[in-house]
């Protein structure tokens, strides 16, 4: 089952997502990257329906670097996160809506912190200091709770992470095997490894 | 022609009531019983319970029909949902502890449910799901361990008691009964806790948690759980981890109750507000580390340390 | 950016996903009401109880259902609350649109044709039940409308869920070719048969006369259900509530004008 | 469970002498799971209104931006800053334009509206969800909690409050009713508003 | 039992097979089929029905009033049956709904009353009594789900005390100085709370008729201490020329 | 996996064996007193049954119940309590204590638990040691008000002579806010042995003694108007 976490930290921000692409009781793939870089500093992990998630990733992505080619400069954080949700509230409104849950997380460079969206497919949004998306919510929230600091150092944070990922492979009936998790701060966007 | 003259012969006292008991039909017996010293006590009394069951081709579902929320908002009866309970075993014994709130829809109709059942000193019973079939049962339950207790000369296994419990309730499936208990307890093989549900499972294990902020309760309870945890530490993982499910459930919460059992029986450890544990802590007990367990007031004074030592 | 006037669906295919998911959709305010009308000798006076409820909550207790049409006609709303106020308030624009456009005082048929066409296209969706009363060149005329666009012409009507109660007291008291005094004290009474004995309705009275000369409305003509006193004093100390973090913004802007070059004014 | 109690949330305004105030909660839930516990569902529209907007949190989003929009239309047309009275009427046409397809939000307004004599006057106002108005002269409350608050607010308010006992009927009025409501909660958030030239 | 977190404890959606076994316990109980179970009807509507009855204390007693019209559905069946029903000596009973219904009861009273009669112990049974049987026998059919589908009115005098009140399908039961069943309670009820709350003990008999008379109706029973009168049916004058000067619904002016 | 057939079966709704009656019913226990009031509105739907039907019954000396929801329910179950209170007297010649009352009441109440009285108590009263006691039950359970933790804000504080209004006041805005709340307020009183909230009650206007027994006990109960729309 789809399961994605997010937590700022002093100066960076981590995402995780699971790689599983399942259909039915069939795992179709073990390698899936679902976040998307949608710009040097910002970060998209989505899950949802199937089709609609990549579908809807790669049109945001395009928009999004529509716009930096325009405008010599990526959008902000803010201003992505709600792009991105006036698009899947307005999806919503359609004869085919885009059922996709996300996460957004980037760097601003302009005040040098990081931000956190989380967005569902109702077009919620909420900043937040960590999210999770997927039943993997239901356990991680009261954890992150108790042991999130967003001062934390980088490894300090992925030791957080690592928590999460622990406790629910421990808990969850169909727990997710791999995560990819990619880590963004003033150098960009880069993968790590736990 | 008999029945006429039965009819209109028997006119002595019992003979009146038998009309009346045939005119409404009552499944209550009119005992003598009920006449004697057990007088006024409930169905308990009657040996094995008999529940009224309404005339109709699936009781179930006329049970669902005027009940379940989910299905019909707008069912006249709201049965109370939501709970954070859990039980875990360590070194030290059996740590239980459980939220406070009874929620109908959104309503809280109470902050200040006892959601532990004192079965007997060294029994301790959770009440999550349908909270009148864990009071009941339970209490049913209770009954029982004592007449083990006087026939056998010996108290009842945890493991005996939790068996007796499921198979009581296991007899009811599919009737609508809705619990999911921890039984818990200290008998000869030391501390034990086991999980009773509705369906008929029952499990033996070293930690469980149960109601719709069980998962909560787990994603800090595992982090937090050794085996050799001190006492304190152990009633403080008790008390964080509803204080977490409590937090971010909208139906549980209110207070926190915990208790410990160890060799010579429970102890009620404490009443614990989790608005107040969120603020400024619980309070000075053994194992708080002292100062509010929310997000913010963690980071709020996190921060002002480092300030002071700037 | 243009926008058709009229209704906006955008929303509804949305909504129809989120009942799909089984989260049901609210049900609009309508309201419990006691509206009613009635003709005596010189025009029409109508009346209507001022309790708005959501469900068994009263939203609001003193609300105005005598809604204007023109300065001569008057409308009476039941049903779902907005649909009534919404729907009155189109009609009334129309009706000043007619009179502009005609040149002549517009008559009472003319709404209520109005009324019913316009509800009659939304097949009841618009849950407006109405009485609607005036007096026109062509005298008194006293009509009710309902949801799906149906229409009476009666001498007396009532409408609402205390509409029974109300026509009790119409089918008991009414006599044609009433006086004025004699008319107001039937629909009142009428009014409080509704808000005593039908829980949609409740608190005060309000009442229109409308005659050839004059449109006399009467707001809140009787209060019978004021609140009691309360018997004690719920006000709080000052400080009882704690608070994380405050936060004043003045709107008054201090100015300081300083003269800069040119003539001191002459004070002397 | 309904769409309005899906994310949660509650907003209450109430008046008092030459001033009024507007409290909401700071809940955003998803289902019984909370989100966020800054989630902000007041906006001020002008410096002299403030607009609540609870039920479906995308909605909320979207209206506000709705709004904002509308609420700039209207200053570049008219050259003058919306008075309360008049965005009572653009909330409640807005809503029910949507009348068979609606927002799910029922909003409340709190503002201090200009009286003739130059003072300010208390104003609040509320719609439901297609956008039938009811000017109240006491309170007005909306959200999940909101036959909570009714109850709470009816027994506490009284006429004439000063901002700073407005301050606190209000904030305990919010507190005690949410502290009943599965739904709300999480913090609150109270804006009091008052004139230092009363009318 | 659902254990998903956010349905907790709530019976369990059986359209979804979660653990692949058919939710079998869910299924309705399988107990012996009866082939003619579907053949056996109870009242779960009624058929032939009437509609109200009316009653009010006055000075002297009790007034209680009801048509004379039973209805097979919306068409008019019978048109001179009997609803106010006299039980011992000092009660009387009126009854909207099902006839048939209302007829089992008449028998269950009779009965009642021969044991009454039998026991000879000096007492009779007052309209108390009479309701609070009604009340029990109600109550239990509808708890068997198999209601008497009336609507009953009690009435009557004893030792001085006048008693009033009401009792459904339900077995919901409530008195007051004013009652009705069905249509009525809608329409007759508030004039009726207006003519008679505050004034139970001030009524003449004649002012009581006069106050029933302007309801409509009739039959008319009239239950004081000296015991019970019901009058033959009567018939009421209606008056539909009130509207005469109107034409049409809408605009016609002629 | 079988094919997944629904098993939801058509459910006959002709029927429904219960209604809705309306009202309110509120406790509040004191130290050593305890408080119980109820609304006299008996309504369906947006009609009025009648405008003064109890919902607040004197059990014993010590121990008041309000029941509220299905009325017919609640008065039969009232009945039935009663039944077994007086057989306990009977067989015991005393009172049965309202702690046992509590327990009597949820055993009564679970079984029917496949066919459950629509009917929402409370149970106030004194406790053997002369506390005040309030139970509240769902339509299965019971639920006693928690002892509260040393030091908090509790209502326990509260003497008779602040609960009295506030329970008042309670009602008046009830009436105001709900439709189904109105016509009558009935406030029943139970004063443990030697209370000294007595003097207090003496002022009263309207108030009437219920006590049948000299345990020492005392009931009264106040009758108030309330709005009639």
């Amino acid at each position: 089952m789809e399961t994605s976490f997010a937590l700022t930290g002093k100066g960076y921000l981590i995402m995780a997502a699971d790689t599983t692409s399942a259909r039915s009781i069939v795992k179709m793939k073990v390698d899936e990257d679902k976040i998307k870089t949608l710009s040097p500093h910002l970060l998209m992990a989505y899950s949802g329906e199937p089709g609609d998630t990549i579908q809807f990733a790669e049109y945001v992505e395009r928009n999004i670097r529509l716009y930096q080619i325009r405008n010599l400069y990526a959008l902000r954080p803010a201003a992505a996160a709600s792009w991105i949700r006036r698009a899947v509230a307005e999806s919503l409104r359609s004869r085919k809506p885009y059922s996709v849950n996300l996460l957004l997380g980037g760097y601003d460079t302009a005040t040098d912190d990081p931000h956190l969206y989380w967005v569902d497919y109702l077009g919620t949004m909420a900043e937040v200091p960590f999210a999770a998306h997927g039943y993997g919510s239901y356990f991680a929230l009261s954890l992150l709770d108790r042991y999130h600091d967003p001062d934390a150092t980088l490894e300090e944070g992925l030791a957080t992470l690592k928590r999460c990922i622990d406790e629910v492979s421990k808990r969850l009936v169909v727990s997710p095997g791999a995560y990819k998790i990619k880590v963004v701060d003033k150098d960009g966007v880069r993968e790590v490894e736990l | 022609m008999n029945s006429f003259v039965e009819r209109y012969s028997a006119t002595s006292a019992v003979g009146q009531l038998r009309k009346a008991q045939r005119l409404t039909e009552e499944e209550e017996e009119f005992s003598d019983a009920a006449w004697g010293s057990q007088a006024g006590f409930g169905n308990i009394m009657n040996g094995p319970p008999s529940f009224t069951v309404p005339n109709v081709r699936d009781p179930a579902a006329f049970l669902r029909l005027h009940t379940d929320d989910h299905a019909d908002p707008n069912c006249r009866i709201k049965i109370q949902h939501g709970t954070t309970t859990l039980a875990f075993r360590f070194q030290g014994g059996v740590i239980v502890a459980v939220d406070s709130r009874a929620t109908a829809g959104s309503y809280i109709a109470s902050g200040t449910v006892k959601k532990v059942i004192e079965i007997n000193p060294y029994l301790l019973g959770t009440m999550a799901g349908g909270a009148a079939d864990c009071q009941y049962w339970e209490t049913y339950l209770g009954m029982h361990c004592r007449l083990h207790e006087l026939r056998n000369r010996e108290r009842i296994s945890v493991s005996a008691a939790s068996k007796y419990l499921s198979n009581l309730v296991y007899s009811y499936k599919g009737m609508g009964l809705s619990m999911g208990t921890m039984i818990c307890g200290w008998d000869k093989t030391g501390p034990a806790v086991f999980y009773v549900d509705s369906d008929g499972t029952r499990l033996k294990g070293d930690l469980f948690s149960v109601g719709s902020g069980s998962t909560l309760a787990y994603g800090v309870l595992d982090q937090g759980y050794r085996w050799d945890l001190t006492d304190e530490e152990a009633q403080e993982l008790g008390r964080r981890s509803i204080y977490a499910a409590g937090h971010r459930d909208a139906f549980s919460g209110n207070t926190c109750n915990l208790y410990h059992i160890k060799q010579d029986g429970w102890t009620f450890i404490g009443n614990y507000d989790i608005a107040k544990m969120h603020y400024d802590g619980p309070g000075d007990v053994p194992g708080a580390p002292g100062g509010g367990y929310g997000y913010d007031v963690r980071l709020a004074a996190a921060n002002s340390t480092e300030v002071a030592a700037a | 950016m243009y926008k058709p006037a009229g209704f906006d669906f955008s929303n509804e295919l949305r909504n129809n996903f989120l009942v799909e998911k089984g989260l049901p959709l609210p049900k609009a305010t309508s309201t419990g009401t006691t509206i009613v009308g009635c003709l005596f000798k010189d025009g029409i006076v109508l009346g209507a109880d001022t309790r708005a409820t959501e469900g068994p909550i009263v939203a609001d207790k003193n609300c105005e259902k005598i809604h204007y049409i023109t300065e001569s006609i008057r409308c009476c709303g039941a049903g779902t609350a907005a649909d009534t106020e919404f729907t009155t308030a189109l009609i009334s624009s129309n009706m000043e649109m007619h009179a502009l456009q005609t040149g002549r005082k517009p008559r009472v048929a003319t709404a209520m044709t109005m009324l019913k066409q316009m509800l009659f296209r939304y097949q009841g969706h618009v849950g407006a039940a109405l009485v609607l009363g005036g007096v026109d060149s062509t005298g008194p005329h006293l009509f009710t409308i309902h949801p799906h666009g149906s229409t009476d012409k009666l001498p007396y009507v009532t409408m609402g869920s205390g509409s029974l109660a109300a026509m009790a007291v119409f089918e008991s008291g009414w006599v044609p070719n009433m006086e004025r005094d004699q008319a107001l004290i039937l629909v009142k009474a009428a009014i409080a048969a509704g808000i005593f004995n039908d829980l949609g309705s409740g608190s005060n009275i309000d009442a229109c006369i409308i005659t050839a000369s004059s449109t006399e409305m009467l707001r809140n003509v009787e209060m019978p259900n004021q609140r009691v006193q309360k018997e004690r004093n719920y006000k709080f100390r000052r400080g009882t509530t704690a608070w994380k973090k405050e936060d004043i913004r003045s709107l008054i802007v201090d100015e300081q004008v300083t003269q800069v070059g040119g003539d001191e004014m002459d004070t002397s | 469970m309904s769409i309005m109690d899906y994310n949660g949330g509650s907003v209450i305004a109430m008046v008092g002498k030459d001033c009024v105030a507007i409290a909401s909660d700071l809940r955003l839930g998803n289902e019984a799971l909370g989100i966020s516990s800054n989630f902000q569902r007041v906006f001020p529209i002008t410096d002299r209104i403030y607009l609540g907007l609870p039920g479906l949190a995308t909605d909320v989003t979207t209206l506000r931006e709705r709004f904002r929009f509308r609420v700039n239309m209207y200053t570049i047309k008219e050259e003058r800053e919306i008075e309360p009275e008049t965005f009572a009427h653009l909330v409640s046409s807005t809503l029910y334009e949507h009348r068979f397809g609606p927002y799910f939000i029922e909003p409340v307004m709190a503002g201090m509206s200009k009286a003739p004599s130059g003072g300010c006057k208390p104003f609040i106002a509320a719609t439901d969800l297609i956008g039938c108005l009811n000017f109240a002269k006491d309170f007005v409350v909306a959200g999940t909690a909101s036959t909570k608050l009714y109850g709470v607010a009816e027994g506490l308010w009284e006429p004439g409050l000063e901002p700073e006992d407005l301050f606190e009927t209000i904030s305990q009025t919010l507190m005690n009713a949410v502290d009943r409501d599965a739904f709300s909660g999480w913090g609150c958030v109270v804006h009091v508003m008052w004139a230092l030239i009363a009318t | 039992m659902d254990h998903f977190p956010t349905n907790w404890g709530r019976p369990r959606n059986d359209a979804f097979d979660a653990y692949g076994t058919y939710p079998i316990h869910q299924r309705p109980q399988n107990g012996p089929k009866d082939a003619f179970v579907d053949g056996v009807q109870r009242t779960q509507q009624p058929i032939v029905t009437g509609t109200s009855v009316l009653a009010i204390k006055f000075k002297d007693g009790i007034m209680m009033a009801a048509d004379t019209l039973a209805s097979y559905g919306s068409l008019a069946r019978f048109k001179d049956v009997q609803r106010l029903f006299p039980v011992g000596d000092n009660t009387v009973i009126g009854a909207g709904g099902d006839m048939s219904d209302f007829q089992h009861i008449q028998t269950l009273l009779d009965g009642l009353t021969i044991d009454e009669f039998t026991a000879q112990d000096g007492h009779t049974l007052g309209p108390a009594e009479i309701h609070e049987y009604l009340a029990q026998v109600m109550y239990a059919r509808r708890s068997k789900m198999n209601p008497l589908w009336n609507a009953l009115l009690v009435g009557g005098v004893k030792d001085g005390k006048k008693f009033l009140a009401f009792v459904d399908l339900l077995g919901t039961t409530y008195s007051a100085s004013t009652l009705a069943t069905g249509y009525g309670a809608h329409i007759a009820q508030p004039l009726l709370r207006k003519a008679v709350e505050g004034y139970e003990n001030v009524l003449t008999e004649e002012q009581a008729l006069k106050i029933i008379e302007t309801n409509m109706k009739y039959q008319v029973a009239i239950i004081t201490e000296e015991g019970v009168r019901i009058s033959e049916s009567k018939t009421l004058d209606t008056h539909w020329s009130f509207a005469e000067g109107i034409r049409g619904y809408g605009a016609q002016a002629q | 996996m079988p094919a997944m057939v629904s098993a939801a079966q058509p459910v006959q709704r002709s029927f429904n064996p219960y209604t809705e009656n309306g009202g309110t019913i509120l406790a509040i226990a004191g130290a050593d007193f305890s408080v119980i009031a109820g609304d006299t509105r008996q309504s369906e739907g947006y009609s009025i049954q009648t405008r003064y039907a109890p919902k607040v019954f004197r059990l014993t000396d010590k121990a008041v119940l309000a029941v509220n929801g299905f009325a017919a329910d609640g008065n039969m179950f009232v009945k039935k309590v009663r039944q077994r209170l007086e057989w306990y007297r009977h067989a015991h010649a005393k009172d049965m204590p309202i702690r046992a009352i509590a327990r009597l009441i949820q055993t009564m109440l679970y079984a029917r638990r496949f066919f459950p009285f629509y009917v929402y108590n409370i149970l106030g009263g004194i406790e053997e040691d002369g506390t005040g006691a309030v139970y509240s039950f769902d339509l299965l359970i019971y639920f006693k008000n928690q002892t509260p933790a040393p030091g908090t804000a509790f209502p326990k504080h509260l003497p008779l002579s602040t609960v009295l209004p506030l329970v008042i006041d309670s009602f008046t805005s009830a009436t105001e806010r709900h439709i189904e709340v109105g016509d009558g307020l009935e406030i029943y009183i139970v004063l443990s042995k030697g209370s000294t909230a007595l003097q207090s009650l003496q002022t009263i206007r309207g108030i009437q003694e219920l006590t049948a027994t000299n345990d020492g006990e005392r009931v009264f109960v106040i009758r108030r108007e309330l709005k009639k729309d």
